[in-house]
C-alpha cells in the first residue's frame, strides 16, 4: 500500500512547528516497518492565508491522498477543502480546529487545554486572590478558545479575582515585558495564567522582580523551561500541546485511509468535526518525569507525545 | 528637485527601451512566464487549466491589494494598512451578510456597504497623510493598529461563516466559465477606464516632483486623497474577492498581505519613490509570489529549507523586477 | 519669545515633555506605574528598542528613502547566534559578541550591496533580506543545541551595574553619546547628512557615496547585533522571531525622535526619547484593563496623534 | 488700467525678510524687467503672484481689482500664468503632459481628451521646432531631456496657461542664442496681445534686448521703475547695487594670451566619451581656456568626464605631466581638479544642512580630516566666503536660507579652502548676479595668475570674451574653432557656433 500525504504549516515562526513536522516525518517513517509506505510531502513556510489556500491547491495539483493542516485560519479553507474534498482527498486538520464539514480535526481542544491550565492554578491558589492573564493573539480562534476556558473554570471561583487581561501575541519577549508592567502595578497578585512560550518571559519578569515564591503561574513544555522550573522549584503547572499532535494526525490519518472507521465517530467541538486528543499536564507530580524525557534535547525541544499507531490503531473499529 | 537624468544622456528612444517605456511590466510578464514554465516543468498539473483558475482565484485578493497599492505608490505615498483595510472590510461585509439573512439583497447591500467602508479606512489615511502632512509608512501603520483594532471589534474571532450564495458565486462558474474569468475581465475594464482618468495622471505627476505639482497648480493633497481613496476602494475588492474565496470572516486575515503587496508593486516594475507606476505590472507580481511560493514546493525543496529558498527567490525575483524597470528609465 | 517658541518645537524637548506627561497618565491610571524600579524597567525595555533604532537611525539620515526593514531578522539570527556561541557560559561572552557583529555586518554589507550596486530601494532589499533571514532562521534552528544566554548577560541586562542602574542602560548611553559625537563633530556623520539630503552633490563633492552607504547598512546590522544579543541576555534564552517586533518600531521610535523619512534632517538624542515614548505608551496600555480591540484602537490613535507633534512635512505653501 | 498692481507686499521666512515692500505695476502690452541682485526678493515676488508663497502683507491688484490669491489654483484662475526659476515639471512625464497638466482636457468629466491634449501641446510646441534641439518631441519624457530642453518645456507650460499675466523666473539661464531668440521673438508677438509679462534675468544684453521698463528691486523693497527706453545700464546698475557700493568693473578687455613656455597645468589628448569626441588641448599655468558654443555641444559632458562624473571612452588627460584617470570626483579633487557646476541644486547645495558643512566637504577631503572642529572649520571658511562677498547671518544657517545667487557663492567657496591645481568651471554664473560675477571673475582671474589652469564654460558669451586668453569654439561634441587673440570677437564666437558641424 502507497499513501501519499501531504502537510502543510502556514507559520514557522517557532520552535514548536519545526519540532510538529518533525514529529510527522518521523511517524510516517515508522510505517514504513508495517508495510505501508507512507510519502510525505511538505509545505512549510511563512505565508498569508492566500498562500495556504495556495499549499491545498498544490496538493490537489500533485494528487495527493491526504492532506493535514496546520491551517493559518479556522474558517478561510471552507470552499478549498470542498474542492479537495471533491477530488477524493482526506483533510484532516491539527492544532486548531476548521469550520469545514469536509474535514477532520484531530487535535486538543484548546478550550480544555484552557481549562486545565486554570483549574491547576485555581486550586494551587485555594480558589481566592487576584489573577492576570497574558493571552496569545487576540482574534485568533486557538487564543479565544482558551481564553474561554479558563474563564469558563474561574466562573466557579468567586474569590478569585482576574484583574488585568493582557496580550503579548505569544512572544516570549513580548510577555516577559507585559509581565513586567504589570507586576509595577499591581505589586499584589497570587496568580498568572499565561500561554505557551509566553510563560518562560512571564516567569523571567517574576524571578527578576524576586517575586518566585509569592507568584503561582502557569508554566510551559520546552526544555529550557522544565531546566528552570526544576531548578528554581517554581510553582507552576503547564497544560501541554504537545507537537505531536500533527504525527498523531497523521496515524489517524493512514488509518482513514486505509478504508478503517472510527468507533466513535469524530462529532466533538464547536463545528461538529473534532476528534480530541487526551491533553497531559505536567505539574509538580511529574515533573521529574517530563524532565527525563526531555534529557540530552535541545533547549527549545518540546515535551512532546503523539499517538502511537497502536494507540491509533485502537481508536478505529 | 534631483532627478536622475543627466544632460549628457542622449533622448533616443530605441528599441527595447522604448518599448520598456510603454510597457514598463514587461519584464514581470517574462518572469512570470519563465515561472509558470518552471511550475509546469516540475508538475506539469498545476499548468492544467483547473490550476490556473485556482491561482487566479487565490491570488485574485493579493491581486487587487497590489493594485491598491499601486495608486497609492503612484503619488509617493505608501499604505500600510492595506491589510488591515481588507480585513475590516472581510469581517463587516460577512457580518451583515449574516445579520441580513444571506439573501441576494443581504449580499449586494453588504458590498455596498463594505466599498463604503474601504473608501472610509481610504479616506482617514488620506486625510492623516496628505492633509495633516505625516509619514505615510508611520501613519498608515497606525491606522492599520486601528484597523485592526476595529475588525478585532466587530468580529472577535474568525468564524462566521459568508453565505454560501456569495462565495459559491464566486468559486463557481458562469456561462461554463469560472467566475473568476469575469472578475478578471471586469478588473481589466475598470483598469482600462481608470488609466484614462485624469487622477491616474495626475497622481502620477504628484509622486514624481510633489512641489512642482503644487505649483504647477494641482491640489496636491487631494489628489493623494484620492490616491487613497483608490487604495480603499481597491482593497474592499480585494476583501470580496478573500471572501469570495475563503467564504468566511477573520479579523486577522490581511495583516500578512500588506507586505507582499507592495512587493507585488515592486515586482511588477514600478518605482516605489512614485511617478512611475503599472498597474498590469503589480497584478503580475501578485501572481508572481504565487508562483515562487508553489514552484519551490514542486521542486521538492526540503521542508525546513523552504521558507529560505522562497526568501531568496522574492529576493532575486525582486531584483531582477527592480534591474529590469530601472532599465526602463535609466 | 521666538526662542522659547523653537525650544518647545525641538523634538527632543517635545518627546521629554510627553515622557513625563504619559508617565503622570501612566501613574494615575495605574498606581505603581512610575515608581523608579519599574522606570529603571522601562529604560531596560527601551534601551533594546534604541539600539536597534541607532541603526535605523544612521540608515534613515543617509537617504535615498533609506530604511532598513530586516533589522528584526538580524536581531533574531544574532540573539540565536550568541545563545549558541555562549551556550550559558561566561567565558562565551566575548567570542558572541564577535560573531554577533560579523553576522549583523555582514547581512548590513549585503544590503548595502543590493541598495548601491544593482541600486534596489531599501525598502525592497530590506524587505527581501527579512524573508531569507526567516528563512535562514528556520534552517540553522534545525541543528543547532541550545540558546541560554551566560549569566553574566543576563546580570549585564537585568541587574544593576553601577549606581543602582543596569549595563544595558550605560550602554544605551554610550550609545547615546557616541552617535551624538559622530552625527555631530566627525567627517563622517556630516557625510551621512550630506548623503542623506542630496546624494548627487555629495558625490559631486568627493563623498563616497556608495562606500558610505554600505557603511550605514553595516552600522545598522551592527546594532541590530547587539540588540539581539542583549534581547538574549533579557530573556535568558533565544527563541525563533524574537526580533520580530523591532522591525517596525525601531522606525516608529525614529520618526518620534523628528528624524525625517526623507533623509538628511534629524538625529540620535530625539530617537532615544522617541524609544521611550513608545515603550511607556505600550506599558500603559498593557496595565490599563481594557478590551484587545480598545486598546489597538487607542494605541493606533494615540500614535497618530503623538505623530502630530513631530515629523509633519513642509506645507506645500511657504 | 494696469493689468496688476502689487503693493506693499511683503514676506519673511522665519529671521530672513525675503521681501520688505514690494511695489509693481504691470500694463498691458509690455515686457516688465525685474532686476536686482541675488537674493533681493525677485522670486518670492513672482511666488506670491503665482500663489505659491503666501505673503504677510500688502495687496495684489488685478485689473484694479483687489484680489486674494489663495493658491497656484488661484492664480491660475486669476489669470497669471508662471515660469519657474527651479523649473515644475514631472520628469517621467511626456513633454505634451507636462505642458498641459495643469489643466488637463476632460471628456465626460472623468477621461483625458488625448487627441484634444496633443493638439494643444502640439500648438507650443512647434513654437520652438527650429531650436528645441535633437531628441525633443511630444512623446520624450522630460527627464530624459538636456537642461535646455527642460527649460523649453516649462516655458511651453507657461505659455500654455494663455493667461494675460505671464512671469518668467530667469527663463533664458540654460538656453542658448538661438534659443533665446526664438523666445523673444514669442514674447514680442505675446506683448502685441496685449499680454501683461514680467521677465527676470541677470543679462544685461537681454533686458535690453526686450524690455520695455524695469523696476529694480533691492534689498527686498522696491527701489524704482524706469523706461529702458530712458536709461542705461549703469544707472540700472547703480540703482541695483545702492549708490555707495562701486560698480562692477566694465567690461575689461580681454586678458593677453599666455605666453608659451609656461608650464602646462593640463592637457587633454584625443578625449573622447558621451556627448563629446577626440577633443584636445593644452592649458598653461595661468591660463584661462573658454569653452564656447551653443548649449549641449559637449562643452559640460567634457568638464564633467574630465572631473570624473561620467566615463571617458578613450583618449588621456595628464595633469601636472602626470597621466591622470579619475574614476570618480573623489579620484578627482584629490588630485587637484575641482568643478563648479551651474546646475547647484543638482551637483551642489546640500540642502538643510549648514553653511559651514556646505564650504567644508572638499576640504574634508583633501585634508583627510576625521573630525570635524567648528572653530578650526570656520577659520577655514571665513576667507573663502568673504572672497565671494557671500551675504549669510552666520554659518550655521541652513543653506536653503540663501538666496539662489548666494547659495552658489557658497558652493564656488568650497573650492577656494584648498587650492586646487585646476578648475574646471561649467557655467558657474548661473543664477549670480552682476556684482557677483564681477566678483568671482575677478577671483578667477587672480588665481589663474596664481598659477591655476582653468577651463571656462559659459552660456555668456560676454563672460568668454572678457575673460578667457584662447576660446575653443564646440560643435556637435567636437571643437570646430579655436579663437586667440583679435580673433575673440562676438562675431567671430557667434559665426563658429552656429556653423554647420
Ligand atoms: N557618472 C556619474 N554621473 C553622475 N552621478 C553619478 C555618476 N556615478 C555615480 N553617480 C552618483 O553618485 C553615487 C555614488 O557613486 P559611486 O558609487 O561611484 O561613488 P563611490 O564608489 O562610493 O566613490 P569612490 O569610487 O570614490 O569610492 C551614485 O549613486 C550616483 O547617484
Ligand atoms: N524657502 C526659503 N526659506 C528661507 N528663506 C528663503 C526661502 N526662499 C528665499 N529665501 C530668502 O529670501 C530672500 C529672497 O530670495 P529670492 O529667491 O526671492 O531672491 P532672488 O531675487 O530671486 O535671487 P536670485 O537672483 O538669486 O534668484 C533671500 O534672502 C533668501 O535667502
Ligand atoms: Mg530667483
Ligand atoms: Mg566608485
Amino acid at each position: 500500500e502507497t499513501f501519499k500525504i501531504g502537510l502543510s504549516n502556514g507559520w514557522v515562526g517557532s520552535e514548536w512547528r519545526t519540532q510538529m513536522i518533525d514529529e510527522a516525518k518521523e511517524a510516517a517513517a515508522k510505517w514504513k516497518e508495517k508495510g505501508v509506505d507512507v510519502e510525505v510531502s511538505v509545505q512549510s513556510a511563512n505565508v498569508d492565508v492566500p498562500g495556504q489556500i495556495a499549499h491545498v491547491r498544490n496538493f490537489i495539483a500533485e494528487g495527493v491522498n491526504a492532506i493535514i493542516i496546520n491551517p493559518n485560519s479556522p474558517t478561510a479553507f471552507d470552499p478549498i477543502f470542498a474542492q479537495a474534498k471533491e477530488a477524493g482527498i482526506l483533510v484532516i486538520a491539527t492544532d486548531a480546529e476548521v469550520s469545514s464539514p469536509d474535514a477532520t480535526y484531530v487535535g486538543i481542544d484548546q478550550t480544555a487545554w484552557g481549562a486545565a491550565g486554570a483549574k491547576w492554578l485555581a486550586d494551587t491558589l485555594g480558589g481566592k486572590g487576584k489573577v492576570v492573564a497574558i493571552n496569545g493573539v487576540a482574534g485568533h480562534p486557538a487564543n479565544e478558545m482558551r481564553v474561554a476556558g479558563y474563564k469558563s473554570v474561574f466562573k466557579d471561583y468567586p474569590d478569585l479575582q482576574v484583574v488585568n487581561e493582557v496580550n503579548a501575541n505569544w512572544d516570549q519577549a513580548q510577555g516577559q515585558q507585559a509581565m513586567q508592567n504589570i507586576l509595577a502595578t499591581y505589586p499584589d497578585i497570587n496568580g498568572v495564567v499565561v500561554q505557551d512560550g509566553m510563560a518562560a518571559g512571564a516567569w523571567k519578569s517574576i524571578m527578576d522582580a524576586g517575586k518566585t515564591s509569592q507568584i503561582a503561574a502557569t508554566g510551559e513544555i520546552r526544555k529550557d523551561f522544565i531546566d528552570l522550573w526544576v531548578k528554581d522549584k517554581l510553582n507552576s503547572g503547564a497544560t501541554v500541546n504537545p507537537p505531536g499532535v500533527m504525527a498523531s494526525a497523521l496515524n489517524v490519518a493512514v488509518l482513514m485511509l486505509q478504508g478503517k472507521e472510527l468507533k466513535e465517530p469524530a462529532t466533538a467541538g464547536q463545528y461538529k468535526n473534532a476528534m480530541y486528543l487526551p491533553i497531559p499536564f505536567i505539574d509538580s507530580k511529574n515533573l521529574g518525569d517530563a524532565a527525563k524525557q526531555l534529557d540530552g534535547k535541545p533547549g527549545y525541544y518540546s515535551y512532546t507525545n503523539a499517538l502511537s499507531i497502536d494507540d491509533a490503531t485502537a481508536l478505529f473499529k | 528637485m534631483t532627478s536622475t537624468a543627466t544632460d549628457i544622456s542622449s533622448p533616443r528612444s530605441g528599441g527595447l527601451r522604448s518599448w520598456l517605456e510603454r510597457y514598463p511590466f514587461l519584464p514581470a510578464l517574462v518572469i512570470l512566464i519563465v515561472l509558470l514554465a518552471l511550475n509546469g516543468l516540475f508538475s506539469p498539473n498545476s499548468l492544467s487549466y483547473r490550476s490556473l483558475t485556482g491561482l487566479l482565484s487565490t491570488y485574485m485578493a493579493l491581486i487587487m491589494l497590489a493594485i491598491a497599492q499601486t495608486y497609492v505608490v503612484s503619488a509617493g505615498d505608501i499604505d500600510l494598512s492595506a491589510g488591515a483595510t481588507l480585513s475590516l472590510v472581510n469581517v463587516a461585509i460577512v457580518v451583515l451578510m449574516e445579520r441580513w439573512g444571506g439573501g441576494a439583497g443581504a449580499v449586494l447591500l453588504a458590498l455596498a456597504l463594505g466599498v463604503l467602508i474601504g473608501l472610509a479606512c481610504g479616506l482617514v489615511n488620506g486625510l492623516v497623510v496628505a492633509a495633516l502632512r505625516l509619514q505615510a509608512i508611520v501613519a498608515t501603520f497606525a491606522t492599520s493598529i486601528f484597523f485592526t483594532g476595529l475588525a478585532l471589534y466587530v468580529m472577535p474571532v474568525a468564524g462566521t461563516p459568508a453565505p454560501a450564495l456569495f462565495w459559491r458565486t464566486y468559486g463557481g462558474r458562469l456561462l461554463g466559465l469560472p467566475f473568476v474569468f469575469y472578475v478578471l475581465a471586469a478588473l481589466a475594464v475598470l483598469l482600462y477606464f481608470l488609466s484614462r482618468t485624469r487622477i491616474v495622471t495626475e497622481l502620477l505627476a504628484v509622486g514624481d516632483d510633489q512641489q512642482a505639482a503644487y505649483q504647477t497648480g494641482l491640489p496636491v493633497v487631494a489628489v493623494r486623497i484620492k490616491g487613497y481613496l483608490l487604495c480603499g476602494l481597491f482593497s474592499a475588492l480585494a476583501a470580496f474577492c478573500l471572501t469570495g474565496d475563503t467564504a468566511s470572516g477573520d479579523p486577522l486575515v490581511g495583516g500578512k498581505m500588506t507586505l507582499y503587496s507592495v512587493a507585488a508593486v515592486v515586482l511588477g516594475g514600478s518605482a516605489l519613490a512614485g511617478g512611475w507606476t503599472t498597474v498590469v505590472g503589480s497584478l503580475l507580481g501578485a501572481l508572481t509570489i504565487g508562483l515562487v511560493n508553489s514552484l519551490v514546493f514542486f521542486m521538492g525543496t526540503p521542508s525546513e529549507w523552504q521558507n529560505f529558498v522562497q526568501g531568496l527567490a522574492i529576493l532575486i525575483v525582486l531584483m531582477a523586477g527592480v534591474l529590469a524597470g530601472r532599465r526602463a528609465r535609466a | 519669545m521666538s526662542s522659547v517658541t523653537s525650544f518647545f518645537k525641538q523634538p527632543l524637548v517635545v518627546a521629554l515633555i510627553l515622557i513625563v506627561a504619559l508617565l503622570y497618565l501612566g501613574q494615575s491610571l495605574s498606581p505603581g506605574f512610575a515608581s523608579a524600579d519599574q522606570i529603571l524597567r522601562l529604560l531596560i525595555v527601551a534601551s533594546l528598542l534604541g539600539i536597534v533604532a541607532a541603526g535605523q537611525n544612521v540608515v534613515i539620515l543617509g537617504g535615498r528613502e533609506g530604511i532598513d526593514l530586516s533589522v528584526g531578522g538580524v536581531v533574531s539570527l544574532s540573539a540565536i547566534i550568541a545563545g549558541n556561541v555562549m551556550n550559558g557560559a561566561d567565558g562565551g561572552i566575548l567570542p558572541a559578541v564577535l560573531a554577533c557583529l560579523a553576522a549583523g555586518a555582514f547581512f548590513g554589507l549585503l544590503n548595502g550591496l543590493g541598495v548601491t550596486l544593482l541600486r534596489i530601494p531599501p525598502l525592497v532589499m530590506t524587505l527581501g533580506m527579512l524573508g531569507v533571514l526567516q528563512g535562514l532562521l528556520v534552517v540553522i534552528r534545525q541543528g543547532i543545541p541550545s540558546g541560554r544566554a551566560a549569566p553574566g548577560l543576563s546580570a549585564f541586562v537585568t541587574q544593576p551595574l553601577a549606581l543602582g542602574i543596569p549595563g544595558i542602560i550605560w550602554l544605551w548611553i554610550v550609545i547615546g553619546l557616541f552617535m551624538a559625537f559622530m552625527l555631530n563633530r566627525t567627517v563622517f556623520g556630516h557625510r551621512i547628512y550630506a548623503i542623506g539630503s542630496n546624494e548627487h552633490a555629495a558625490y559631486m563633492a568627493g563623498v563616497p557615496v556608495r562606500l558610505m552607504r554600505i557603511g550605514l547598512f553595516m552600522i545598522s546590522g551592527m546594532f541590530a547585533a547587539i540588540a539581539g544579543l542583549c534581547l538574549l541576555g533579557y530573556s535568558g534564552s533565544s527563541f525563533a522571531n524574537v526580533g520580530e517586533q523591532y522591525m517596525l518600531s525601531s522606525i516608529i521610535a525614529v520618526v518620534f525622535g523628528g528624524t525625517s523619512l526623507a533623509g538628511g534632517k534629524g538625529g540620535y538624542t530625539g530617537t532615544m526619547a522617541g524609544a521611550l515614548l513608545l515603550v511607556i505608551l505600550q506599558g500603559i496600555l498593557t496595565t490599563v484593563n481594557i478590551d484587545e480591540s480598545g486598546r489597538q484602537m487607542v494605541f493606533g490613535a494615540t500614535l497618530l496623534l503623538l505623530m502630530l507633534f513631530y515629523g509633519r512635512g513642509r506645507a506645500m505653501r511657504a | 488700467m494696469s493689468k496688476l498692481r502689487l503693493n506693499g507686499v511683503s514676506k519673511a521666512y522665519g529671521a530672513t525678510l525675503a521681501l520688505r515692500r514690494g511695489d509693481l505695476e504691470i500694463a498691458a502690452g509690455e515686457v516688465h524687467v525685474l532686476m536686482g541682485s541675488n537674493g533681493s526678493g525677485k522670486s518670492t515676488l513672482c511666488k506670491i503672484i503665482a500663489g505659491s508663497v503666501r505673503p504677510d502683507g500688502g495687496q495684489i491688484l488685478i485689473n484694479d481689482k483687489r484680489v486674494t490669491i489663495s493658491g497656484p489654483q488661484a492664480a491660475r484662475a486669476a489669470g497669471i500664468g508662471i515660469f519657474y526659476q527651479e523649473l515644475s515639471l514631472a520628469s517621467h512625464r511626456s513633454v505634451e503632459e507636462n505642458i498641459c497638466l495643469s489643466a488637463l482636457p476632460v471628456k465626460a468629466g472623468l477621461f483625458i481628451d488625448r487627441a484634444a491634449m496633443k493638439a494643444r501641446a502640439a500648438r507650443y510646441i512647434a513654437l520652438f521646432s527650429e531650436v528645441s534641439g535633437e531628441g525633443f518631441h511630444a512623446e520624450a519624457l522630460v527627464g530624459n531631456l538636456r537642461a535646455d530642453q527642460r527649460q523649453l518645456v516649462e516655458i511651453m507650460k507657461a505659455l500654455a496657461s494663455e493667461a494675460p499675466i505671464l512671469i518668467f523666473d530667469e527663463p533664458t539661464s540654460a538656453l542658448d542664442r538661438a534659443q533665446v531668440d526664438r523666445f523673444f521673438e514669442i514674447l514680442r508677438d505675446l506683448k502685441g496681445q496685449g499680454r501683461g509679462i514680467i521677465f527676470i534675468s541677470h543679462r544685461m544684453d537681454e533686458i535690453t534686448a526686450i524690455g520695455d521698463r524695469v523696476t529694480i528691486i533691492r534689498d527686498g523693497e522696491t527701489i524704482e521703475t524706469l523706461k529702458l527706453s530712458e536709461t542705461d545700464p549703469a544707472t540700472v546698475i547703480r540703482l541695483m547695487v545702492g549708490g555707495a557700493s562701486d560698480m562692477p568693473a566694465a567690461r575689461s578687455s580681454a586678458p593677453a594670451v599666455v605666453e608659451t613656455g609656461a608650464q602646462t597645468a593640463i592637457s587633454v589628448r584625443s578625449l573622447s566619451g558621451k556627448g563629446f569626441r577626440d577633443v584636445s588641448f593644452e592649458v598653461a599655468k595661468g591660463e584661462i581656456l573658454g569653452l564656447g558654443g551653443l548649449h549641449g555641444q559637449g562643452q559640460s559632458a567634457l568638464l564633467r568626464a574630465i572631473f570624473g562624473a561620467s566615463t571617458v571612452s578613450s583618449g588621456e588627460v595628464t595633469i601636472g605631466g602626470e597621466r591622470y584617470d579619475a574614476k570618480s570626483p573623489r579620484d578627482a579633487i584629490r588630485r587637484g581638479c575641482a568643478y563648479v557646476s551651474g546646475d547647484r541644486g543638482r551637483d551642489g547645495v546640500i540642502s538643510g544642512r549648514p553653511i559651514i558643512e556646505n564650504v567644508t566637504p572638499i576640504h574634508y577631503l583633501r585634508d583627510r580630516l576625521m573630525l570635524a572642529r567648528p572653530s578650526s572649520l570656520k577659520n577655514k571658511a571665513m576667507p573663502a566666503l568673504e572672497a565671494m562677498h557671500t551675504k549669510f547671518a552666520s554659518l550655521f544657517h541652513p543653506i536653503n536660507s540663501l538666496s539662489g545667487g548666494n547659495q552658489q557663492k557658497v558652493i564656488i567657496a568650497r573650492w577656494l579652502i584648498d587650492r586646487p591645481d585646476v578648475l574646471l568651471l561649467d557655467d558657474p554664473t548661473k543664477g549670480i548676479d552682476l556684482q557677483a560675477k564681477a566678483d568671482l571673475f575677478a577671483l578667477i582671474r587672480q588665481l589663474a595668475a596664481e598659477g591655476l589652469g582653468i577651463l571656462l564654460y559659459s552660456s555668456e558669451d560676454a563672460e568668454l570674451l572678457g575673460n578667457a586668453n584662447r576660446i575653443l569654439v564646440f560643435n556637435g561634441g567636437s571643437v570646430t574653432r579655436e579663437l586667440i587673440g583679435d580673433d575673440r570677437t562676438r562675431y567671430n564666437l557667434y559665426q563658429a557656433a552656429y556653423e554647420a558641424a
